[in-house]
């Protein structure tokens, strides 16, 4: 039932929110959430962010973390997309959009996606900085910590 | 099966990829089955390279046939398995 | 900062997302909610919704609100868009999104401005079924403890 | 000010719109200052619709000059003061 996309293209959010609601009047509310591109990190202008993935586990990852959303919430329907390659500062990184009969159900499962798809699919990213240094970002405490409130 | 081992894919993922020097090789097993922290002592033995990528060993996460794996995960001839840092997306 | 309108026209998800994002680097999140009218209540078929309001006070509760949820979260712009008038199932009800450096920030902050909405803000809505009656549907308590959450 | 009272413009929304029969009226005030809960006592006596709009007390909300109030709070000459249900918006 969810939509799960990993591409390069950037996604259009209205279309994407259109197609999820398109013809369903069981829906009541939708929550999504979009991850885009910061141009400072710490104080240093980022020229770019590297996405990096791994093809043939990606989709796989992403649809076991939809399946558990849709065990855990009433959702309607879902959608994911992952972009991958190289996102300028104010580019769209990820969309999630999650549509409920009921507002709660619809925000927390936009919450919980965001927070499994930080830990639990396999994508790294790189920075790339207008001095010409560029760095992998590490993984932080706070996600793994965000996802453990899901715990149970 | 016999027991004369056999060929398992390794991947490599960011920086564990830039460190070991490439993105995919084929190891061969000595033996029948094997597990990822076996595997990973054999993989560090390869290179100057493979040990760099290794050496952190916190920061290192598997996945065998892609999915998730822990080090007693068990692998055989002819899995796919992928080691990479902790995952940064979203 | 905040966007805040109160129309009978539809809004356009994706045009008031990008009016947001335009022109900044400095947003790393964007949460948002839609809530959309339901062709079904407790089993009877909905024909529409009226939404009523206090047009002299409506537009500075929902700046209250905005200016509420700017001082507790660290948002980089949020909008608050509210329908009234006839409407019919599927059709999209209220937006809220907020955008923030930090995707919990942005997470937070679109629940806490459609919690505020529904128990703060002066609208009322009515339910037209398609059996031709026609009744105001009552406040819940869930949505009272659903502000009372974010109490202090 | 004067001690000859004035005149509050009162709205109603909703269905108290509907049982008070208007959505807006003018009504003078015997006094320089009242209570909201004393003006919901002199308007349930202007018409039996008005007294089934205030009927249910515990349902009825109010906001004096476009800011939510309660029972205590002053009314004066020249305010502008809401009947409503609990909000249903969102």
């Amino acid at each position: 039932m969810a939509r799960i996309r990993v591409q390069e293209a950037d996604f259009d959010l209205g279309a994407e929110t259109a197609a999820l609601l398109a013809g369903r009047a069981d829906i009541g509310g939708l929550g999504a959430f979009i991850g885009t591109v910061r141009g400072d990190v710490g104080g240093r202008a980022l020229a770019a962010l590297h996405l990096e993935h791994y093809p043939a586990m990606t989709e796989a990852a992403m649809a076991a973390i939809a399946a558990e959303a849709e065990r855990r919430f009433a959702l309607a329907g879902c959608t994911l997309i992952h972009r991958v390659g190289r996102l300028v500062p104010g580019a769209q990184i990820v969309l999630v959009l999650a549509a409920s009969a009921h507002r709660q159900a619809a925000l927390d499962a936009s919450s919980f996606l965001i927070d499994w798809l930080k830990t639990d699919a396999p994508f790294w990213k790189r920075e790339e900085f207008t001095d010409g240094e560029s760095r992998w970002v590490e993984a932080r405490d706070s996600d793994t910590a965000a996802k453990a409130r899901w715990a149970g | 099966m016999n027991g004369g081992g056999g060929a398992v894919r390794v991947l490599y993922f960011a920086w564990l990829r830039e460190r070991a020097g490439t993105g995919e090789e084929t190891i061969t097993l000595p033996g029948d089955e094997t597990t990822i922290a076996a595997l990973i002592a054999l993989l560090s033995a390869q290179s100057p390279g493979h040990a760099a990528a290794f050496a952190l060993r916190t920061s290192v996460r598997a996945a065998v046939n892609q999915v998730f794996a822990g080090p007693d995960t068990k692998v055989r001839p002819g899995d796919e398995v992928a080691f990479f840092p902790p995952v940064t997306g979203g």
